[in-house]
C-alpha cells in the first residue's frame, strides 16, 4: 500500500485513490483531423517507462480532485507532485 | 510424564502452576509461560515429527519462529492445522500432535475472533531484545511515538530470563518504563511480518483467552528492524536426528524455560557463541562430554540413534576418528543477522566473510537494523547499536535525542574469528544424508546435482531442490545452500547473493488477514430507503453491484415465472410501480452546462428547453456505448442526469475527468444526488388517474403535461419531481422525492391505486417490459464492443454537432465495416420455447462439426405476457438485414431452436399507448 | 442500532438535517460572497468553520458541505443564492444524500482504527478535522468535533452495513 | 504421505558465453521466449540461436504465475489459440521428454450475479461451438466437482454457477521452461543468463544486432519475448506500444494435504485458487492498478483476495499464507496479445499477454517460431496485430481475461 500525497489532502493510503495513467496525454484539438492510425495512439498508446513517470491520478475517496504526479514505477517512490 | 529436565529454578515460567497437555495421545504437564517446545523437551522428549519425503523422526533444533522440524497440528483449545512447536503458547487442555511437514485443514469450529488495526507512529521497533529496548527507549524518551512490537510473550529477547545481571534488569526496568509512557505502544507477541511502500510495517498479533489474531497495519515514519538473527546449522551426516539442536536454542530453553536438553551433552561449533551455551548448562549442573570446535579441525562426520542422537561421529584435525556417546548435539555453524524486514523494505545487504552471513549494508532514509540483525554481535555492542539507531531515527525526523543510561556488561574477551563452514567437507560421500534443509529434506547432495544439472542461480537451486519453500522459508537453511553452491561452482557467495526475501517472513492465517470482511461485512449492502417495505412484501432480491434490488414479489404460491407475468401484466393493463431508486442521479450546474453536455452525450443535449428531458447515451473514446440514461433540463443553467445502477459512480468520475483534466475552462459543478432522491417509475395505462389522485396541484392531462417533460409538484403532500418518462412504453410518470418521505409517497400512491389493481414490480419485469419495446440494457445487450448504431440508436447519434466523445471512433475501419453485430429481436418458432441468455445463433438447422461459424449471440430472453409468446434480444452479424430470415439456436440437449430474426420493437411499434 | 449494542462509545443518527452542497471556486467572487453571507471565511482543506448558521465542511478545493439543524435548506439555499447573484458558483440540496451518525465516548478512536487508516491522535487531528475518507469499505466523511466525539456523514445506502461494521468492531475489543 | 515431486535430470543445460552473432536473438529467457527457441529448431530447423536473458531462465513471470492452463476464452481469435494451446500442452511431457506435471483437473469459473451468469453461459456456448469441452455447472454441480466449495445461497455474493472445463488444469512453471530449455539447448541453442540488453541497433528501418551487458551481437532477426520489459525495450527500436505493465501479485500458503481438487476462479470476487502438487495453495487476484516495474504490489490486494477466498472456501480459515509475491504483466487494451511484425524490418513482438501468458506458452512460442522463421504471422496469431488498435478491430476479452489468469 503506498502512501500518495494528495495535493489537497495530503498523505493518504493508496486505496483512497484511482490511476488515470500517463498525464499529458491531451484530448486532441480536431479529432477529424486526425487520421485512424494518430487517432488509434492517441485511444490506446501510452508511455510505459521504468523509472520517473508523470501520471494521473484522482482521490476517489477522498476530496475528488484529480492530479498529476511523478512516481518511480521501480521503487513506487513518490517523487513530486506536478500539480 | 514428569519433567526430568527441567531444573529446579530459573526462566520467565509460573511454576506455581501446572499446565497439563496432551501431546501424540500422551499427557503431559509443563508451567504457563513455556512453549510446546519447551514443555516437550523438559519432560525429555525431542522426537516430535516426521519429514516429509523421507519419513525420518525429528526433533526441536530451535526456539523460535525459525524452527525447519518441529511441526505439529494443534487440536485444542484454537486449532490450527500446523505451526512450529516452539511457538505454540501451552495451554491448560492443549491438545497436539506431531506432523509430517503437511497440514491438514478440517471445518471445525472457529472460536478466534480476527481483526485489523492501524497505528501511526513516528518510530516503530521491531524486536523488544537488547537493540530493540535501547532503540525504542531512546526515541520514547525523545517525546517521539513510539510503537514497540515483540513476537515473544513479554519484551526482553535474548535477556529474557536473565534477571541476575544488570543487563538483565535494565531490561525489566526499560520495558516497563516504556509500557507506561502515553505515546509507546508495546505489542507483545506481535510479528512484524512484512514491511511494505512508505514504512508501512505489517505485524501479526496473537492473543488468547478468548484467542484472537490481529493484523497491525502500521505506517511508522522511521523504522528499526531488531529483530535479533537466526543461528545457522552446519550440513553433516545425520544432521536432523531428534536430540540435534542449535547451540544458541539449547541457552534459550535453559534461560527462559529452566530447561536442560539432555544430559550428556556435545558441542560441535565454528565460532564463539556457543561457548555461551557450554557455560551456562555446565553451571546449570549438565555434562558437556565434548566440544568440537571446527576451528580446531575438530569436525562431526556422521551421527547414530533410531529416535533420538545416541552417539556422534567425530574427526579430528589430525585425521584421528572417535565415537562420542551423548543424548544431546549442539551445534552452531554461526548466525544469520534477521534482516527479512530490512531486505522487504529494498535495502541491500552485504556478505560479511568475516561472519559467513548476509548483513544489512547500511541504512535507508527511513529503515535501520539494530543489534544482530545488523550484524552486531555481542551484548554491549547489541545495546550500542540499537541505542544508536534510536538516535539516527530521531534524528531522520529531526527530533534532537538524548543518551540514554545503558546498563554495564561483561567485558567479551576478545573474539577469535568464527570459521565459515557451510558443510563438513566429507559430508557428500557419508552413508547418511546431509540435510541443508531439514523442512524439505533436502541434502547437500541434492544442491550438488542442482550445480552439475547447470544451475548457476540461488533461485534455481532453490526451485531444483525446493530448499527454501517450506514454512520456515528457509531461515536456518538459505545461506547454507548458497554457501554449497558457491562452493561447487567455484564461485564467491558474495557475488551469487541470497534468494529473495518475500514477505510475509513469517507465516499469517487466512483469516487473520481478512479480518472483519466476512459473511455479512465481505462487501457492503447498500438498499434503498424503501428496502424494508420490500423485504416486507417477501420480494426476492437481485445483487446489482452492491445494491440489492427488488426482483419480483411473488404472491404465496407463486413461481418466478408467474409473478414476472403477472407483475407485466399490471403494467400493460393496469399500473405498477417499482423502486428505481439506485438510479444514479447527476445534478448539472453552470453556465457553461449546455456546451458540457453536448460534448459527452451523443445526442444534442443544448436545445432541450427547460422542464424537458431526453434520453442520452455516453460513449467511450472509443465510440463504445458506456452507459445511458434521460437528461432532463431543469433550469437554464441546470440539468439532472440519470445513469444506470451499476454505473452511477464510474459516470460521475467519468464526467468529473473530463471537467477537471479537459475542459478546465468550462464552467460547470456537477453534484451526485442519486441518494438525495428516491424515484418511483409510476407506469401503466392507470398511472394518470393515480397521480392525478396524489398530486392535487398538478394538470396530469396529456396536453399540460407532455412526454418527456418534468413539473415540479406536491404528491402526497411532499415536495416533488414528476417526469414523464417511460421505460416500458406506457404511459408512466417517474415521481422523485427526498429519500426520506419514499415511503409515505410510496404507501400514498399505493393507496390511491388500490382500485386500478396498483401491482409492485421489481427489475425482471422492468426488464421485460422494456425489451417488448426494444430498449437495450446497457451491461446485458451490450459488452463494451458495440456503437449506438449497432444498438439502432443513431435516433440518438446528433449529425450537427462537430464533435462529441466518440464520434471519431464511429470513423474507424471497424466501426464502418459491413456485417457488425446488431440489436434485433428474435421470435422462437416454438411460441413456447424460452431461448437460454447468452445461446449462439448460427445460420444452418443442423450444427456442422468444429468450429462452427457463429452469427451472434442472445442477450435478453423472455416470456412475454403481452405478446402471450416468448422472445429475445440478440446481437446479429448484419441483423438488421437479417430481419425476416430463420436462424438457429443450438441448445443444451443437443437440438436446435429455430428463430425468425425481427425488428427489436415488438410491442406497440406505433407507440400508441405513451400517452394513455 | 442502539447503544447498548456498542462497546465503549454512543452512536447516535442525527435525522434530517439540513445539507447542502456549496461549490464556488476558492478566492473568486462568489467565495466572497459566501464568506460574506455566512459571517465566516470558509474552511482551509481538510478542516471544517462553525459559521453563525451552519458548519461548513471542507470537501474539495471548489466544494463545501453546509450542515444545519433540520428545515433550514430554503432559508439557507435563498441567502447563499443571493449573495452569489450572477457569480458562477451552485448551491445544490443533499439533505437526504448522506446519514449523519454521532459518535460520543472514550472508545471512539480505538474503534475507528480498525478500519480507517487516518491518523485519529489529536494532535494530528485536532477538533475542526474534517476528512473525507475509507471507513472500512464505505466511503464517509469524519468530523472531529472532541477527541472524544466524532460525526460521520454516510451514504443512506450504507448505513447498515457501516453501522454493522461499528457494532462488529466494538464488541471484543 | 510422499512428496510428489519427481527427480530432476542431472543435466539441463550449457552455460555458454555469448558469440558476436546469431540468426535468432531472442530477447527473454522465460517460457515464451524458451519455447520460440524450440520451436524455432525443432519446427524450422534454425539452431544458430541465442536467447539473452537478464537474469535467471524463467525467472520472470514463468517462476510467478499461478500457473492454470485452460482454453474457456469468449472470442473466436482468443479460444482458438488458447484451445491450440491447450492441445500442445496436452501431449508436451511426451514432446519434451521431460516431466511437467500437467494436471487436467479441470477449471470452474464461478458466477455470482445474474449478469455473470448470462456472460458465462454465453462463454459456454460459444466454446462448444468452437470445440471447447466447456459446461454450464448448476451450484450444486460445482459443488460435486468441488466439495470445499461454499455454494450456500446466504452468502454476500452467493454462487450461481459455474462455467467448467474438466480439460483444463495446471503444470509445473519451472519444469515447463526447464523442460524446453533443455531441449532447446540440446539443439545447440544458447541459453544466455546475467545478459541484460541495454540497446538495439536499428539501420535503415531494419534491426541488426542487439546491445548488451556481456557485450554486441549482431542477428540476422531480433525477437522480443519479454512481457512486462517490452515496452522499455522496443523503446530501444523508437516504437511505442499499447501496452501498459502492471504488478500482479500471486501467493501460496503452507504444504497442506490434499484439499481442493480442481482450480476455481471468480472474476467478481477477485480470487482464483489451485492446490500445487507439493500441497500449497497457489492463488491469485486482480491486477494492481498502477504502472510498476518493482515486482511488488499493495497488501490491500492480498487482503481483499484472502477475505473472497474465505467466502468461496470457509475451510481455507486457518490455512497460513506463506509467500507473497508479484509479477509484472504487460496490458493491453483488449486484454489480449500483440504478435507478430513490427514497423522495424526483422525486428518480432511477443507481449501483451497480460494475465493469459503461462497457458499460451507453447502455441505463442510455436507461432512466433514460425513468424519469425517466415517472416509473416502465424494463421493463428494474426488477428493479434499492432494494427488492430488502428482499424479498431480489437479482441476484447476483459470478461474472460480481465481479472485472471
Amino acid at each position: 500500500m503506498q502512501l500518495l500525497t494528495c495535493p489537497w489532502c495530503g498523505d493518504r493510503e493508496e486505496a483512497e485513490f484511482r490511476y488515470g495513467g500517463q498525464a499529458g496525454v491531451p484530448y486532441p484539438a480536431d479529432p477529424r483531423a486526425l487520421s485512424d492510425a494518430e487517432w488509434g495512439r492517441y485511444l490506446f498508446v501510452r508511455d510505459n517507462p521504468a523509472g520517473p513517470f508523470a501520471e494521473r491520478w484522482v482521490h476517489s475517496a477522498g476530496c475528488r480532485r484529480w492530479f498529476t504526479a511523478v512516481r518511480d514505477t521501480v521503487t513506487h517512490e513518490f517523487l513530486r507532485e506536478a500539480p | 510424564m514428569t519433567a526430568a529436565f527441567r531444573l529446579p529454578s530459573g526462566g520467565v515460567i509460573d511454576r506455581s502452576r501446572t499446565t497439563r497437555f496432551t501431546f501424540d495421545g500422551t499427557a503431559y504437564a509443563g508451567h504457563p509461560g513455556d512453549t510446546l517446545a519447551s514443555a516437550l523437551l523438559a519432560c525429555g522428549r525431542h522426537h516430535v515429527a516426521t519429514s516429509i519425503s523421507l519419513g525420518r523422526p525429528r526433533g526441536i533444533l530451535t526456539a523460535g519462529p525459525e524452527e525447519p522440524c518441529a511441526l505439529v497440528r494443534v487440536d485444542a483449545p484454537y486449532a490450527e492445522p500446523m505451526v512450529t512447536a516452539t511457538t505454540v503458547e501451552l495451554r491448560d487442555g492443549l491438545v497436539a500432535a506431531g506432523l509430517a511437514g503437511r497440514g491438514r485443514l478440517t471445518g471445525a469450529p472457529d472460536p478466534a475472533r480476527y481483526d485489523s488495526v492501524h497505528a501511526h507512529c513516528d518510530v516503530l521497533v521491531v524486536g523488544a531484545g537488547p537493540a530493540g529496548l535501547a532503540a525504542a527507549l531512546t526515541a520514547a524518551r525523545a517525546g517521539a511515538r513510539v510503537v514497540l512490537a515483540d513476537d515473544q510473550p513479554r519484551p526482553g529477547g535474548s535477556l529474557l530470563g536473565d534477571d541476575a545481571s544488570p543487563a538483565g534488569r535494565w531490561a525489566a526496568e526499560a520495558a516497563a518504563e516504556l509500557a507506561a509512557l502515553p505515546d509507546v505502544r508495546v505489542l507483545t507477541r506481535t510479528t512484524a511480518f512484512g514491511h511494505y511502500d512508505d514504512n508501512l510495517v505489517l505485524a501479526l498479533q496473537a492473543r488468547q483467552d478468548p484467542p484472537a489474531r490481529r493484523v497491525w497495519r502500521i505506517r511508522a515514519r522511521q523504522v528499526v528492524v531488531a529483530a535479533g538473527a537466526h543461528e545457522r546449522p552446519v550440513a553433516f551426516g545425520g544432521n536432523d536426528r531428534p536430540g540435534i539442536m542449535l547451540a544458541g536454542a539449547a541457552r534459550v530453553y535453559l534461560r527462559r524455560y529452566g530447561v536442560l536438553p539432555g544430559r550428556a551433552i556435545t558441542v560441535f561449533t565454528t565460532n564463539d557463541s556457543a561457548y555461551d551455551t557450554v557455560r551456562d548448562l555446565e553451571r546449570a549442573g549438565a555434562q558437556v562430554v565434548a566440544v568440537l570446535d571446527a576451528r580446531d579441525g575438530d569436525l562431526v562426520t556422521g551421527t547414530s540413534g533410531t529416535e533420538r542422537i545416541t552417539s556422534v561421529r567425530a574427526v579430528a584435525a589430525d585425521g584421528s576418528r572417535r565415537d562420542i556417546e551423548t543424548d544431546t548435539l549442539l551445534v552452531s555453524g554461526g548466525w544469520n543477522p534477521a534482516a527479512q524486514l530490512f531486505s522487504q523494505a529494498r535495502g541491500r545487504l552485504r556478505y560479511d566473510a568475516g561472519l559467513g552471513a548476509f548483513v544489512p549494508a547500511g541504512p535507508l532514509p527511513a529503515v535501520r537494523a539494530a543489534g544482530s540483525a545488523n550484524g552486531v554481535f555481542g551484548l554491549g555492542g547489541c545495546l550500542a547499536d540499537g541505542a544508536g539507531a534510536g538516535t539516527r531515527a530521531l534524528e531522520a525526523l529531526a527530533r534532537s535525542a538524548h543518551p540514554v543510561p545503558l546498563p554495564p556488561v561483561p567485558r567479551e574477551d576478545g573474539p577469535r574469528p568464527a570459521r565459515v563452514l557451510w558443510s563438513v567437507p566429507d559430508a557428500g560421500g557419508a552413508d547418511e544424508p546431509a540435510f541443508v534443509d531439514l523442512a524439505r529434506d533436502a541434502t547437500v547432495a541434492d544442491v550438488l546435482r542442482a550445480a552439475g544439472a547447470g544451475m548457476r542461480s540461488v533461485e534455481h537451486v532453490k526451485r531444483y531442490t525446493t530448499i527454501g519453500t517450506a514454512h520456515d522459508q528457509g531461515k536456518t537453511s538459505g545461506v547454507l545452500a548458497a554457501g554449497i553452491t558457491a562452493g561447487a561452482l567455484g564461485t564467491d557467495i558474495a557475488s551469487l547473493g541470497t534468494t529473495t526475501f518475500r514477505p510475509p517472513q513469517a507465516p499469517v492465517p487466512f483469516a487473520a488477514l481478512a479480518g472483519r470482511d466476512r459473511g455479512p461485512l465481505f462487501d457492503p449492502v447498500r438498499v434503498t430507503a424503501l428496502h424494508s417495505w420490500h423485504v416486507c412484501r417477501g420480494a426476492k432480491f437481485e445483487n446489482v453491484g452492491q445494491w440489492k434490488r427488488p426482483w419480483y414479489y411473488p404472491r404465496p404460491g407463486e413461481d418466478m415465472e408467474t409473478a414476472v407475468l403477472r407483475e407485466c401484466r399490471a403494467v400493460r393493463t393496469g399500473v405498477g410501480l417499482m423502486d428505481g431508486s439506485t438510479l444514479g442521479k447527476i445534478n448539472v450546474q453552470g453556465p457553461d452546462s449546455a456546451e458540457f453536455l453536448d460534448r459527452v452525450y451523443t445526442g444534442m443535449m443544448s436545445t432541450l428547453k427547460t422542464g424537458s428531458a431526453r434520453y442520452g447515451v455516453l460513449c467511450g473514446a472509443d465510440g463504445m456505448v458506456l452507459d445511458d440514461g434521460t437528461v432532463t433540463r431543469t433550469g437554464t443553467d441546470e440539468y439532472l442526469l440519470t445513469t444506470t445502477t451499476g454505473n452511477a459512480a464510474l459516470v460521475l468520475d467519468w464526467l468529473e475527468e473530463w471537467l477537471q483534466t479537459e475542459w478546465t475552462g468550462l464552467r460547470v459543478h456537477l453534484t451526485s444526488v442519486t441518494e438525495h432522491w428516491a424515484t418511483i417509475p409510476l407506469a401503466g395505462p392507470r398511472s394518470r388517474d393515480v397521480l392525478a389522485a396524489v398530486a392535487p396541484d398538478l394538470d396530469v392531462s396529456n396536453e399540460a403535461f407532455g412526454f418527456m417533460t418534468s413539473k415540479e409538484t406536491a404528491v402526497a403532500g411532499v415536495p416533488a419531481r414528476v417526469s414523464r418518462i417511460s421505460f416500458s412504453g406506457e404511459l408512466a410518470y417517474e415521481v422523485s422525492v427526498v429519500a426520506w418521505e419514499a415511503i409515505a409517497v410510496w404507501e400514498a400512491l399505493l393507496k390511491a391505486g388500490v382500485a386500478y389493481g396498483i401491482t409492485p414490480y421489481g427489475t425482471e419485469a422492468m426488464h421485460v417490459l422494456r425489451a417488448e419495446k426494444g430498449y437495450p440494457v446497457i451491461g446485458q445487450d451490450t459488452d463494451g464492443t458495440v456503437t449506438p448504431q449497432d444498438l439502432g440508436l443513431s435516433w440518438a447519434v446528433s449529425k450537427k454537432k462537430p464533435d462529441f466523445v466518440g464520434k471519431r471512433s464511429f470513423a474507424r475501419a471497424d466501426s464502418t465495416r459491413p456485417g457488425r453485430k446488431q440489436l434485433v429481436a428474435l421470435l422462437p418458432a416454438d411460441t413456447g420455447r424460452l431461448l437460454p441468455e447468452g445461446a449462439a445463433l448460427i445460420g444452418t438447422p443442423a450444427v456442422p462439426a468444429p468450429p462452427v461459424p457463429m452469427l451472434g449471440h442472445v442477450t435478453s430472453s423472455y416470456r412475454s405476457a403481452a405478446l402471450d409468446r416468448t422472445f429475445a434480444l440478440a446481437l446479429v452479424r448484419s441483423g438488421r438485414d437479417r430481419i425476416g430470415q430463420t436462424l438457429y439456436v443450438p441448445l443444451d440437449d443437443g437440438s436446435v431452436a429455430p428463430v425468425t430474426v425481427a425488428d427489436p420493437v415488438l410491442y406497440d411499434k406505433e407507440g400508441a399507448r405513451r400517452d394513455g | 442500532m442502539t447503544a447498548d449494542a456498542l462497546n465503549g462509545f454512543h452512536l447516535e443518527e442525527l435525522p434530517f438535517l439540513t445539507q447542502l452542497s456549496l461549490r464556488a471556486g476558492p478566492g473568486g467572487p462568489a467565495a466572497a460572497a459566501v464568506e460574506t453571507a455566512l459571517g465566516d471565511p470558509l474552511p482551509a482543506p481538510c478542516t471544517l468553520t462553525r459559521a453563525r448558521d451552519a458548519d461548513v465542511l471542507w470537501l474539495g478545493p471548489d466544494e463545501f458541505l453546509l450542515l444545519a439543524p433540520p428545515g433550514r435548506q430554503p432559508y439557507l439555499a435563498h441567502e447563499l443564492r443571493k449573495a452569489i447573484g450572477p457569480e458562477f458558483a451552485s448551491v445544490t440540496d443533499v439533505s437526504a444524500q448522506r446519514t449523519t451518525l454521532d459518535l460520543s465516548g472514550p472508545g471512539v478512536t480505538g474503534v475507528l482504527a480498525r478500519g480507517c487508516a487516518i491518523d485519529l491522535d489529536p494532535r494530528v487531528s485536532p477538533p475542526g478535522t474534517c476528512v473525507q475518507t475509507l471507513l472500512a469499505r464505505a466511503g464517509v466523511i469524519l468530523v472531529v468535533d472532541d477527541p472524544g466525539r466524532i460525526r460521520l456523514l454516510v451514504r443512506p445506502s450504507c448505513a447498515p452495513y457501516l453501522t454493522d461494521w461499528l457494532a462488529d468492531a466494538s464488541a471484543g475489543a | 504421505m510422499t512428496d510428489a515431486v519427481p527427480r530432476m535430470p542431472g543435466f539441463l543445460w550449457r552455460n555458454p558465453d555469448p558469440r558476436r552473432s546469431y540468426d535468432v536473438v531472442i530477447v527473454g529467457g522465460g517460457g515464451h521466449g524458451l519455447a520460440t527457441a524450440y520451436y524455432l529448431a525443432k519446427n524450422h530447423g534454425i539452431t544458430n540461436v541465442a536467447v539473452l536473458e537478464k537474469g535467471w531462465l524463467a525467472g520472470g513471470n514463468m517462476a510467478r504465475n499461478t500457473t492454470i492452463i485452460r482454453s474457456n476464452y469468449l472470442w473466436d481469435e482468443s479460444s482458438r489459440i488458447y484451445e491450440h494451446s491447450l492441445k500442445l500442452w496436452e501431449g508436451l511431457e511426451d514432446d519434451l521428454g521431460f516431466p511437467i506435471l500437467f494436471s487436467q483437473r479441470g477449471v470452474l469459473n464461478l458466477a455470482h450475479s445474474l449478469a455473470d451468469v448470462r456472460e458465462s453461459k454465453r462463454r459456454v456456448y460459444a466454446n462448444r461451438l468452437n470445440g471447447i469441452d466447456a459446461q454450464w455447472l448448476e451450484p450444486a454441480e460445482a459443488a460435486e466437482v468441488c466439495p470445499i466449495l461454499n455454494v450456500s445461497p446466504g452468502t454476500r455474493y452467493p454462487v450461481l454457477g459455474a462455467t467448467y472445463q474438466p480439460r483444463a488444469g495446471i503444470a509445473k512453471h519451472d519444469y515447463v521452461a526447464w523442460g524446453f530449455a533443455r531441449r532447446a539447448d540440446s539443439y545447440g541453442i544458447d541459453l544466455i543468463q546475467d545478459c541484460e540488453v541495454t540497446g538495439l541497433d536499428v539501420r535503415h528501418g531494419r534491426v541488426t544486432g542487439v546491445r548488451t551487458t556481456r557485450g554486441p551481437i549482431t542477428a540476422g532477426k531480433v525477437a522480443l519475448a519479454a512481457a512486462g520489459h517490452t515496452s522499455v525495450l522496443a523503446g530501444m527500436a523508437g516504437l511505442t506500444l499499447p501496452v501498459q505493465s502492471h504488478p500482479l501479485q500471486a501467493l501460496v500458503s503452507e504444504l497442506l494435504e490434499p484439499v481442493h481438487p480442481t482450480v476455481v476462479m471468480s472474476n467478481a470476487v477477485h480470487v482464483y485458487v489451485s492446490q500445487a502438487h507439493k500441497g500449497e495453495l497457489v492463488m491469485g487476484a486482480g491486477i494492481d492498478g498502477y504502472n510498476g516495474y518493482g515486482q511488488r504490489g499493495s497488501f490491500h490486494v492480498i487482503e481483499r483476495q484472502m477475505a473472497a477466498a474465505l467466502e468461496l472456501f470457509p475451510v481455507f480459515a486457518r490455512a497460513r499464507l506463506l509467500r507473497t509475491w508479484a509479477g509484472i504483466v504487460d496490458t493491453t487494451p483488449d486484454a489480449s496479445p500483440i504478435v507478430g511484425l513490427t514497423p522495424v524490418e526483422d525486428l518480432y513482438l511477443n507481449c501483451g499477454w497480460g494475465t493469459g501468458g503461462f497457458k499460451a506458452t507453447p502455441r505463442a512460442g510455436w507461432c512466433f517460431a514460425h513468424t519469425i522463421a517466415t517472416g509473416r504471422p502465424h494463421e493463428i496469431s494474426a488477428p493479434f496485430t499492432l494494427d488492430r488498435f488502428t482499424t479498431g478491430a480489437l479482441v476484447d476479452e476483459h470478461g474472460a481475461a480481465g481479472v485472471a489468469h
